[in-house]
């Protein structure tokens, strides 16, 4: 397809195994005769800073996506890239999640999506339950080795490492929290509205592009391993199979578009609002404010719906 | 003298004579200088003396366009005095050598200033270093040498842009007594040779009244005029036959009596 | 002098409000959605200040800087004292003393996350660690420039090694301990900020980091500007005790 | 506030070789004693610098840092010995903006870095902005030191001889500021790589600071090391590099 | 002289005599001394002069009990010397004050160090304060005063121990030389008053002469005992009386031929 533009910036955070099925099909987008740059930042809201900015036409919107919004930022969500990804893992022998009050619990940061959604659904189901978070804002692999090293008791992390640490140890640990099971969004493509505007095919092309991974990974994750490149060259290909088999449920087929419009949009609103991250009442949001599902499914009815 | 020199070391045939009148400066409140009044004929070697702060040195930086005076003038060989000339050269004491320039760039700097061409600098440098017994520390740097080749190195600066008038502020009181002897035999020596009108500010009695021909006598606060002591110890002087003449003994002596007064 | 300090004074002050205008202005206009004005961000700063918010997070803050900087004045001065009374330790610790000045040092703050996790003592560890060869270097100094004569003129008295301490060695050391407590105070602010920065938990680097992540710029700004008046308050403090101690030098 | 000690912080020559050989040797031994997994000896950290370099990407990163450290120093450097030469021979300014200067110094510039952010957006500009700010206030401030330090005496000597301002400037005002401003160019590396690794850690992951924060992510405790040796080594030698030309300018001390 | 301070200045009531027996030093290859032997009568002022770097600071340290001869010994009043005593103080050239210290802890600084109690050191401060005429600075810091009274600080310090020796080391060379003179007299006051054994090492040959009986005069690389002149003018000595004396001249002149001639 025909395109305007031949290099492309995509601005992520530090990227984890559970980035490489979008990595792999922004750099599809080679075929097109797209170059795609990917530039690493270390904060999540740093990322959507740099999408509002100009420093990159797409990126990944975590957290701090929302409240950018919230702020004035010129930047919408296009897709879901993944649900929750993450879980509370503890020793074997905590098998009550009660026993998390006044435990020290291994977190990444105080604002990060891993803490906000363990905050929720313990403010949700265990309101008396609070933690002594102890964080290590490194990567999901720190917290699994402060496990594994007995520094502490229990510590979310990414699902994909949860695997890890209980190959690594086995019978010693589980996961007592599984949050991905919530049906709400972990993290976005996010773009600039002005991008999404005036560049609709490209829009629609990128997003295709991740889908059409996504889609062909689901259905076999080797797929992934096999096309890395570049990425996580430090990992085995099988430690790296591993992993991406673990978290292949935060994925969906179809951009996660239930979530971007109707009630799921609203759910997804509400979440936010419940974990404070944006001013409430939820109703007084539109979802068209955060979201703009319309390439998505323009996508969708070209591939069809998984 | 080189033929090519004159354009750039003017004339230094005949001494200049120094006229100050009426002068005055204040810093502020301080009156360091209150109406001095003094003449310096051409040729003479004339000593200041004063306690410390009587503007000794504020006097000296009048008469080489330094500082302008609040009031009064001074003029050089009758023309006043509106800045820096070429017909004076200073000396100072604490040597003020260029620390990151050698022993020939710092006597060629008032030359250098002046434009003189490099052949030049370098024959009238040659000349006067070794005029002053420093032949071979030419690429020295100050820090090299002792104080008392330091201020060689100085007297050498002011020797080599060959002026009328040789302005000295205490020149040798940072060096210790007996090199302080030999330099000022050596001075006394070089203006024998080529005759100049020196002005030297002193501390030392014995210093102003060996080597010259009047000595002016500064008091403090304000600065005045305090006396005048006519120095007629016969020339050529030299230690043996001068400091050890009971005349020499009695004008140090007197001299220390008015220095005492004023104390 | 008067008319001068007036003109020097007055100038200060057009500077200042040079400064700000031009902040004012550029957060109007704006050069950028997430930069907030002057006007907002004092707005948001005593807003922090009101709702104890800030106080709250410095009374935190100062908690990792005083163990961390504390720890450096208990450790460093001493040992400074001790390189230069001992002087082939000195020669030999004050190769690694530069190095740690001379190396980015913010470079060992993930190993510090790793090994020890974001606890208040993992902060005042890089506290410690950016003000404490500072502190000893100065020290060492100040042993080590003890002018040669002063020694020897007490050794002529007859003074006994600890008189020698006592009477010459430490009071003439003093000024340069005080220089180091003051230029390691200033690099302990600046370990402190960037462990709250990297490790963004507790303190005033919480509120920095939490009004970044939900993009409340002005807040930011207020948060950020209060350490570096922070900073400068506790930095002139310092000053005058200096004074106060080194009256002798008038 | 006058910090124009000459050689702060600066490590020299032989002693800080052997000093290294020492530091090697003893994390090789404590490496070996396997106490823990934080510290490993010093030929796995050596094998893995290696394998990294041999790789690339740990050389083009280090070359991505020093490029960005060059523009930030470079301009600093510059705007600072301009800045500061203005400040020193023009007392009133030097006067007026002592305050603001004595601010800089001592203040946690680091602060400023999320600032930064919101002013140049997220970019490599923001990395040399920090650099640049680091650097340049040492640098103005030895400079202006430098010219207010120079000796009253010599001035007047030269004006004796008739040097005009341009004459005083060039004789007598530059070549004795020279050392001062060497000294802060020194100071101004060191604080410039300093600059540099925070704010490539705290923002931009780019250069070494990135591989920082990826290999603390991921937990490879040995890559960290080879990295924080590689920004050590990128530090001493720029830190050398500025003494080396101090010593060619300033052959007379 | 006060009862309790007794036990403190051990008496001086007689002074002391001093014996350099063959004492040789070398720092490394300079050989700063070599085979040096003289003796100072107790009760006596001599002066030792040399071109710089014979080593008269050398010796004097080792008197001093600062410094350790590589041959040879030191005896005072017959007793060998092994270390600092309470039976000599010392004074330098730059004056070693302790800048953070007023006059007054300065002055008392020997008592300090000895243990007298408070009262004790105050009233001898006191005393010797008004001795060299700086009664009213007790509480003034070094840096408020002059070099000459900076020097007075320093003389009271080594008075108020009241040692049978004083060992000067170049004592007033920092200070101009009309401040200078008027030191000489007042150390010469000093010395009638309370009679003590002056060791005193000088650049200065006027001083030597003015102040001494005995002046020894040492060679430099290496230092040796070069000469030994005897001055037999008349004390008390003043400026008018003895500068001005031909005998006076004629000393100073024949010392400088004797420094003259090793230069
Ligand atoms: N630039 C200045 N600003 C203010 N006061 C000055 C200045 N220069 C000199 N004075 C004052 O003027 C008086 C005379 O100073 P000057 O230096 O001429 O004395 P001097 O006789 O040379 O003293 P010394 O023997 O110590 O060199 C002193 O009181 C001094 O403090
Ligand atoms: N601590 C030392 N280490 C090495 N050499 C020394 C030391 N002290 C003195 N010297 C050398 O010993 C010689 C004599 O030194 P000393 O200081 O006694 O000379 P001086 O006669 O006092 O000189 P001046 O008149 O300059 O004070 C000199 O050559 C000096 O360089
Ligand atoms: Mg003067
Ligand atoms: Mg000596």
């Amino acid at each position: 397809a025909a395109t305007t533009a031949r290099k492309l910036t995509f601005i992520s955070t530090v990227n984890r195994p559970i980035n490489l099925p979008s990595l792999i099909g922004l750099r599809s987008l080679q075929q097109d005769g797209i170059e795609v740059e990917v530039r690493e930042l270390r904060e999540s809201e740093a990322a959507v800073l740099a999408v509002a900015q100009g420093a990159g036409s797409f990126g990944t919107g975590f957290h701090a996506f929302f409240p950018a919004v919230e702020r004035g930022a010129p930047v919408v969500a296009l897709m879901e890239l993944a649900l929750p990804e993450f879980v509370l893992v503890a020793r074997r022998e905590i098998t009550d999640i009660r026993a998390l009050h006044g435990m020290q619990v291994a977190s990444h940061s105080a604002r990060s999506t891993q803490k906000v959604l363990l905050d929720f659904l313990l403010a949700r189901d265990y309101p008396t339950v609070v933690p002594d978070f102890l964080y290590m804002p490194a990567g999901s692999a720190a917290r699994a080795e402060a496990l594994l090293a007995g520094s502490v008791r229990a510590a979310t992390m990414d699902i994909s490492f949860a695997g890890i640490v209980m190959r690594r140890a086995p019978g010693q640990f589980h996961i007592l929290l599984d949050m991905t099971k919530l049906p709400v969004s972990s993290f976005y493509l996010i773009a600039r509205r002005d991008v999404v505007e005036q560049q609709p095919q490209l829009t629609r092309l990128v997003i295709r592009r991740i889908l059409e991974s996504y889609r062909r990974g689901l259905s076999d994750p080797t797929y992934w391993v096999r096309e890395r490149g570049e990425f996580f060259k430090e990992m085995s290909p099988a430690e790296l199979e591993a992993q991406i088999r673990e978290v292949i449920r935060v994925f969906d087929s179809n951009g996660g578009i239930d979530r971007l419009r109707g009630r799921g949009a609203i759910d997804n609103i509400q979440f936010q609002v419940e974990a404070r991250n944006i001013a409430g009442p939820a109703m007084k949001w539109k979802p068209g404010t955060f979201f703009h599902p319309e390439p998505l499914e323009a996508v969708l009815q070209q591939l069809g719906r998984r | 003298m080189v033929g090519p020199l004159t354009n750039v070391q003017r004339s230094a045939t005949h001494p200049l004579g120094i006229a100050i009148r009426g002068v005055s400066k204040a810093f502020g409140r301080v009156r360091a200088l209150d109406d001095i009044t003094l003449s310096v004929e051409a040729g003479q070697f004339v000593a200041i003396i004063g306690p410390s702060g009587c503007g000794k040195t504020t006097l000296l930086k009048i008469v080489a366009g330094l500082l302008r005076p609040d009031a009064g003038r001074v003029e050089i060989g009758g023309v006043p005095v509106t800045g820096p000339g070429p017909d004076r050269a200073m000396v100072f004491q604490d040597f003020a050598l260029l620390p990151w320039a050698s022993v020939l760039r710092n006597v060629t700097f008032g030359l250098e200033v002046r434009g003189a061409p490099r052949p030049v600098r370098h024959a009238v440098a040659q000349r006067v270093i070794a005029k002053v017994g420093l032949a071979g520390f030419e690429h020295h740097y100050p820090h090299q040498l002792s104080g008392g080749m330091q201020q060689r190195v100085g007297l050498a600066r002011a020797l080599a842009v060959n002026p009328q008038i040789l302005l000295m502020d205490e020149p040798f009181a940072s060096v210790d007594e007996q090199t302080r002897r030999l330099l000022q035999d050596d001075l006394l020596t070089l203006w024998a040779d080529e005759r100049k009108t020196v002005l030297l500010v002193t501390h030392s009695m014995d210093e102003a009244i060996y080597l010259a021909d009047q000595v002016f006598v500064l008091s403090p606060r304000p600065g005045r005029l305090f006396r005048i002591i006519e120095v007629d110890l016969p020339r050529p002087r030299s230690s043996q036959t001068t400091r050890a003449s009971a005349a020499f003994g009695r004008l140090v002596e007197d001299l220390w009596g008015i220095l005492k007064e004023m104390q | 002098m008067g008319e001068s300090w007036a003109l020097v004074w007055g100038l200060r002050g057009a500077v200042v409000l040079v400064v700000l205008g031009v902040w004012e202005w550029a957060g109007r206009v704006p050069v950028n959605f997430a930069f907030p004005t002057a006007t907002a961000t004092a707005r948001a700063f005593a807003e922090l200040l009101g709702s104890g918010a800030l106080p709250r997070a410095f009374g935190i803050s100062a908690q990792a800087f005083l163990l961390g900087y504390g720890a450096a004045v208990l450790v460093g001065v001493p040992f400074g004292l001790l390189m230069g009374l001992i002087r082939p330790l000195g020669r030999i610790a004050r190769v690694y003393l530069d190095l740690l000045i001379t190396m980015p040092m913010a470079a060992l703050v993930p190993l510090v996350i790793l090994t020890m996790g974001v606890r208040i003592t993992s902060s005042a560890l890089i506290v410690f660690i950016f003000s404490m060869p500072f502190l000893a270097t100065n020290a060492y100094g100040g042993v080590r420039d003890v002018q040669a004569r002063l020694y020897e003129m007490a050794r002529a008295f007859d003074a006994r090694w600890l008189q020698i301490l006592r009477m010459v060695v430490f009071p003439s050391a003093l000024p340069m301990v005080l220089a180091g407590m003051r230029y390691g105070l200033s690099r302990a602010f600046i370990g402190l900020v960037i462990a709250e920065l990297l490790l963004a938990p507790f303190g005033v680097g919480r509120i920095i980091v939490d009004a970044r992540s939900v993009f409340a710029f002005d807040r930011m700004f207020a948060a950020v500007l209060s350490v570096i008046l922070a900073a400068l308050l506790l930095l002139s403090g310092l000053q005058q005790v200096e004074a106060r101690l080194l009256h002798w030098r008038r | 506030m006058n910090r124009v000690a000459r050689g702060e912080g600066m490590a020299d020559g032989l002693p800080t070789l052997g000093a290294l050989v020492a530091l090697m040797v003893a994390v090789e031994v404590v490496g070996r004693l396997d106490l823990s997994l934080f510290l490993p000896t010093f030929s796995a950290v050596a094998r893995v610098w290696w394998q990294l370099l041999q790789a690339g990407p740990l050389l083009g990163a280090a070359l991505k840092s020093l490029v960005a450290f060059g523009i930030g120093f470079g301009a600093a450097a510059a705007g600072g010995v301009v800045s500061g030469t203005v400040l020193g021979r023009f007392r009133l300014l030097g006067q007026v903006f002592d305050p603001f200067l004595n601010v800089m110094m001592s203040a946690p510039l680091v602060a400023f870095v999320p600032v930064l952010i919101t002013v140049f957006g997220i970019s490599d500009v923001v990395v040399i902005v920090t650099v640049f700010l680091f650097t340049f206030f040492v640098v103005v401030v030895n400079t202006r030191t430098g010219f207010e330090g120079t000796d009253r005496r010599l001035v007047e000597m030269a004006q004796s001889y008739g040097a005009g301002e341009v004459q005083l400037f060039l004789r007598v005002y530059l070549p004795s500021a020279l050392p001062a401003i060497m000294v802060g160019l020194q100071l101004g590396v060191v604080n410039g790589v300093k600059g540099l690794v925070v704010g490539e850690m705290l923002l931009a992951l780019v250069g070494l600071g990135e591989f920082l924060v990826r290999y603390a992510n991921v937990f490879l405790i040995t890559h960290l090391y080879a990295v924080i040796a590689t920004i050590m080594a990128v530090a001493l030698l720029a830190s050398y590099a500025v003494q080396l030309v101090d010593r060619v300018l300033i052959r007379w001390k």
